[in-house]
């Protein structure tokens, strides 16, 4: 829809007109010496400098627990009350392709069949000012799965840095457009430039269709077990994964009230599939890690049309033993 | 030393005495990872250096690596440690488990026997470093108020991964009391209660079992500085019950000394 | 707005305090009424999470009772109890919990007057410190509906 | 307008009946007369009923949709919220989410025979194909019923059991496990696959339905395939722990396939090609 280019130093008026304009901005801010996405009060407080926050944009429309349902007993009857849980009105600053093309596969979840107003309506009302990525690490490989460090998908408007002074401003939708025309003054018409030159250089590692296609044949394979024997079965990598979007929900009560919540849950918890009757599918790690895998690489291609991972490789930086999924997905390929 | 304990792991494996060997080996970037050998050959694979600290011990209990059989641990002083506590669990038993020792100051131990690992980690005094308690000591310094809010600020980025937990060898319940619903203990939720809770009770949980390896810590995401909580009750229970037992809760003294019972 | 008066839970062991403060009743020693009894078998039974549970669904302050030290009817429940006191009073004033809310006591099956001066002090010490707020209203559904309330 | 799929249809408990010692029987009625006037179902359907401040539950839909303005559930006491469930008394409201899931193709199966091969608490899905079937008697030929349970306490829907075992074009077997005989037990004692096996039913022009726990299925498969049934004609439903019910929390899949979405009705043959995730 058209290139502009932004001063650096103007980026602060650009959050003062987003916020005067009723918006809440979450951008990547920096606490502990950990990157986290947070509500920012004004530019200056925006995290520089890192490759990844440790969660992903994910929370901004799936948080980790919301209310989906809001009751109240009365004697017998009960009343299901209107749920406090309405999106605010936000734009989400920074966000890395990769996260920004995770929005479409939790939008798919969500969507198809049974539409989920609670995600849908936080995904309508999500403005996403995607930040092209510069700089990778070797956990990075998001031109395996089909994104790159530039890519456009996902993003209202995508800003790539293009030299000291300033932003290449690509609009892609109408919520891109609107943040632009809020404060037209800031942008000036892109001549010719040549993003790709200030981009990260991230290579194709796998082939995605490739991988896909070996899987269903491999699901008794023991290289699962081989894999995952080390892995201690915590939920860090699905709550740092931008594309998990598996939950749990829980009542809770205070008297006669109560609200039912949806919250994350993780796929490598051993009671995840657990039966009230003991038994249990998946009652092994290697089952465990198994799904996750055919999931995102072989379950949600077939069903939403799009893999279940991003290549952000959160899931690799944040695992506490070592799983890494490129080098995982790596040996996938080379087993016989 | 390292050609020793490589050498130790061909020799516990060529003659069958242990079919693995639970080790570290290269992981991926600067990272090191848990390393199961299986093959006297691949001993060789086997590190050790500073970045080795995750504690073993984890894998001890953990079903498919039990299924592999027999298991011989590389096993530095925190890990000892805590095999010594899951023997007194009844977790491990004697001969379930070989022990390649590292000592302090990284030479291999020769045990023939959990108990000789046991005699050799007790003499070994318990104690946290001094950047350890001084960071208890820091905490202790505020105010009620001021502690309140350093853990609600520290908590909420918390969204119970439970990494936590599962990277604690000491951990090793089918069913973790959080997970218990009947009534539900805690809340499963990540909010400002279930976390306040769930912290809580990991902490009390581990209270006189704690061997302070620090992976919890190292464990999670966020870098939350949890350990802070079992580091306290390690000071607490040295200071108020001299410790040396086992199992600090498991026991007691009649004249245990407290000033806030009436 | 009237006078606030604190919501108290006391966990009790079966064979002194239950006993003792049944003894207040049946000597007729009047005492606050703000307390909420729950009998548990020993001292040594009444895990810390009951204690927070109390927190999170209301209460503003808690007792814990029970035998006298060498009077336990389980010979040493009370001396398992006194040391996780110990240990969990120490982590929640770490964690910053208000500890002022939370009393300990040895009362036995004789000390009806005592359980009434235990009590009475606990009342209105929490009565002074006002309602446990910043505890239950972690839960959002507790805060929530606080807020709504208000109006 | 868009509305919230997690909020359950306010249902009334209209009458409960008391199967077995921990097994209950609810009939359901809804709160509000648009909702029961707009709901329908079909056989095999199953849904999340919720004790609020408890959770959800999945069951099955136990009543035949041919019967209007109330649904049926019948449940075990077993976790927290089915124990909650049992605690509630007649007239109490709970929640109830669907009808979700397939369908057993019932009109596919005009002018056939039926076999019902069943034990223990796995009735109840089947008890609403049943139902079903003999309200549309004509529809079918021999209704077959095997029936078993651990002991004579065990057996669900006795008065319905009464009533099958009373009609003429009905067929129906009802053993119990050897021990669990009472002394007043005149019916056969004997495993389900024996019992099956015995009263060897005709395979021709003929479906059957086979419900139970996991070793009288792996069991009874055989009997079957020796009568002459093929994989495509026996059905039976599958059960995994579900928390949405409409393939989004990600727990009940078997493979790529979604036992609330893509299920819980499959045929043998379907089954065969299922990894081993249920």
């Amino acid at each position: 829809m058209g290139k502009k280019t932004i001063n650096v130093d103007s980026l602060g008026e650009l959050f003062h007109k987003i916020k005067s304009g009723g918006k809440r901005i979450l951008a990547p801010v920096e606490k502990d010496g950990v990157i986290l996405f947070g509500e920012v009060a004004s530019y200056p407080e925006v995290a520089t400098g890192y490759i990844q926050t440790v969660f992903s944009a994910k929370e901004a429309v799936l948080p980790r627990f919301e209310e989906i349902l809001r009751f109240s007993s009365e004697g017998r009857d009960v009343v299901i009350e209107e749920e406090s849980n309405k999106p605010v009105p936000t734009v989400v600053f920074g966000v890395r392709p990769c996260d920004a093309k995770s929005l479409s596969v939790i939008k798919a979840v969500f969507e198809r069949d049974y539409p989920d107003i609670f995600v849908q309506s936080k995904i309508d009302s999500t403005t996403v000012i995607g930040l092209s990525c510069v700089n990778s690490d070797e956990y990075c490989f998001c031109t395996s799965v089909g994104g790159a460090p530039g890519d456009t998908a996902g993003s209202d408007l995508l800003l790539t840095r293009i030299n000291d002074a300033n932003y290449l401003a690509e609009i892609i939708t109408e919520k891109g457009e609107s943040i632009v025309s809020s404060a037209p003054e800031l942008f000036s018409e892109a001549g010719n430039v040549d993003k790709d030159r200030h981009l990260a250089q991230v290579n194709r590692q796998f082939d995605l269709d490739e991988l896909e296609k070996r899987l269903p044949a491999l699901f008794e394979s023991p290289l699962w077990a081989g894999q995952s024997l080390r892995c201690i079965g915590c939920g860090a990598c699905s709550f740092v994964c931008p594309s998990c979007t598996c939950f749990d929900i829980q009542d809770e009560t205070d008297g006669a009230r109560g609200i039912r919540l949806r919250c994350w849950d993780s796929c490598g918890f051993a009671q995840f599939t657990l039966h009230t009757s003991g038994h249990n599918p998946r009652g092994v790690q290697s089952k465990r890690w198994r799904q996750r895998i055919m999931h995102k690489f072989s379950y949600q291609p077939g069903e939403l049309g799009t893999a279940g991972c991003v290549g952000c490789g959160r899931c690799s930086r944040a695992c506490p033993v070592d799983m890494n999924i490129l080098q995982h997905i790596k040996d996938i390929l080379e087993a016989r | 030393m390292l050609a020793k304990m490589r050498q130790k792991a061909k020799d516990l494996l060529s003659s069958g005495v242990v079919s693995t060997v639970i080790g570290y080996g290269e992981g991926s970037g600067n990272r090191v990872r848990a390393l199961f050998i299986r093959k006297p050959d691949d001993a060789d694979k086997l590190i050790l250096d500073e970045r080795c600290v995750q504690n073993l011990a984890v894998y001890l209990t953990k079903r498919e690596v039990r299924a592999l059989g027999r298991p011989a641990v590389v096993a530095r002083v925190p890990v000892m440690r805590t095999i010594q506590q899951l023997m007194f669990e009844k977790q491990v038993a004697e001969g379930e488990v070989a022990v390649i020792g590292i000592s302090p100051d990284s030479q291999v131990l020769d045990f023939p026997d959990l108990k000789s690992m046991a005699e050799y980690v007790s003499a070994i005094p318990f104690e946290l470093s001094a950047d350890e308690k001084a960071a208890v000591e820091k905490l202790e310094k505020m105010t009620a108020g001021e502690r309140w809010n350093f853990w609600l600020d520290v908590l909420s980025g918390c969204s119970k991964c439970y990494a936590c937990r599962q990277s604690c060898p000491l951990c090793y319940c089918e069913r973790c009391t959080v997970e218990c619903n009947q009534p539900q203990w805690v809340s499963v939720p990540s909010h400002g209660l279930g976390n306040l809770e769930w912290h809580i009770m990991r902490a009390m949980h581990l209270a006189g079992r704690c061997v302070n390896c620090g992976d919890c810590f190292r464990a999670c995401p966020l870098e939350i500085p949890l350990n802070l909580l079992t580091q306290k009750i390690i000071t607490d229970i040295a200071d108020k019950f001299g410790g040396a037992d086992e199992y600090a809760l498991n026991a007691f003294k009649p004249d245990d000394k407290e000033d806030f019972i009436r | 707005m009237s006078e606030f008066e604190p919501k108290i839970i006391a966990f009790v062991c079966n064979w002194c305090t239950y006993a003792g403060a049944d003894l207040t009743g049946t000597s007729r020693i009047k005492y606050a009424s703000n307390v909420r009894i729950v009998r548990l078998p020993c001292t040594g039974r009444i895990d810390f999470m009951l204690l927070m549970k109390a927190f999170s669904r209301g209460a503003d302050g808690v007792i814990v009772s029970g035998c006298h030290p060498n009077d336990c009817h389980y010979t040493s429940g009370n001396f398992h109890a006194r040391r996780r006191w110990i240990v969990f009073k120490s982590l929640l004033d770490f964690m910053g919990i208000d500890v002022r809310r939370i009393h300990f006591a040895w009362v036995s099956a004789a000390e009806g007057a005592k359980w009434a001066e235990v009590v009475n002090s606990v009342v209105n010490d929490v009565r002074a410190l006002g309602p446990y707020d910043g505890y239950k209203n972690l839960a959002p559904i507790a805060a929530d509906w606080r807020i709504q309330d208000a109006g | 307008m868009e509305t919230n799929v997690y909020k359950p249809y306010l249902m009334r408990i209209a009458e409960i009946t008391e199967e077995t010692p921990d097994v209950r029987t609810f009939r359901l009625e809804f709160t509000k007369e648009d909702e029961a006037a707009s709901f329908s179902y079909k056989a095999g359907q199953f849904g999340e009923y919720s004790v609020f401040g408890e959770g959800e539950s999945t069951f099955c839909i136990a009543s035949s949709p041919t019967r209007k303005g109330y649904i049926e559930c019948t449940f075990r006491k077993a976790g927290r919220v089915t124990k909650a469930l049992a605690a509630r008394e007649k007239g109490d409201t709970i929640g109830f989410r669907g009808p979700y899931g397939n369908t057993f193709p019932l009109s596919d199966w005009k002018g056939k025979s039926l076999l019902f091969v069943t034990g223990g608490i796995a009735l109840p899905p089947l008890r609403c194909v049943i139902w079903n079937a003999l309200d549309l008697r004509d529809n079918f030929k021999d209704i077959t019923i095997v029936y078993g349970a651990r002991s004579v306490q065990d057996l669900v829907y006795k008065k319905e059991l009464a009533e099958w075992d009373a009609r003429p074009d009905v067929k129906l077997i009802t053993t119990v496990d050897p021990g669990g005989e009472t002394t007043d037990w005149k019916g056969p004692v004997g495993f389900v696959p024996t019992v099956l096996e015995k009263a060897s039913p005709s395979s021709a022009d003929s479906v059957a339905l086979l419900c139970g726990p996991p070793i009288m299925i792996k069991l009874t498969l055989p009997v079957l395939s020796n009568l002459g049934f093929s994989p495509e004609n026996i059905y039976t439903t599958l059960e995994n722990r579900m928390k949405c019910g409409i393939g989004k929390c990600g727990r009940c899949n078997v493979g790529k396939y979604f036992v609330c979405k893509d299920g819980p009705v499959f045929t043998f043959a379907q089954v065969n090609e299922l990894p081993p995730e249920y």
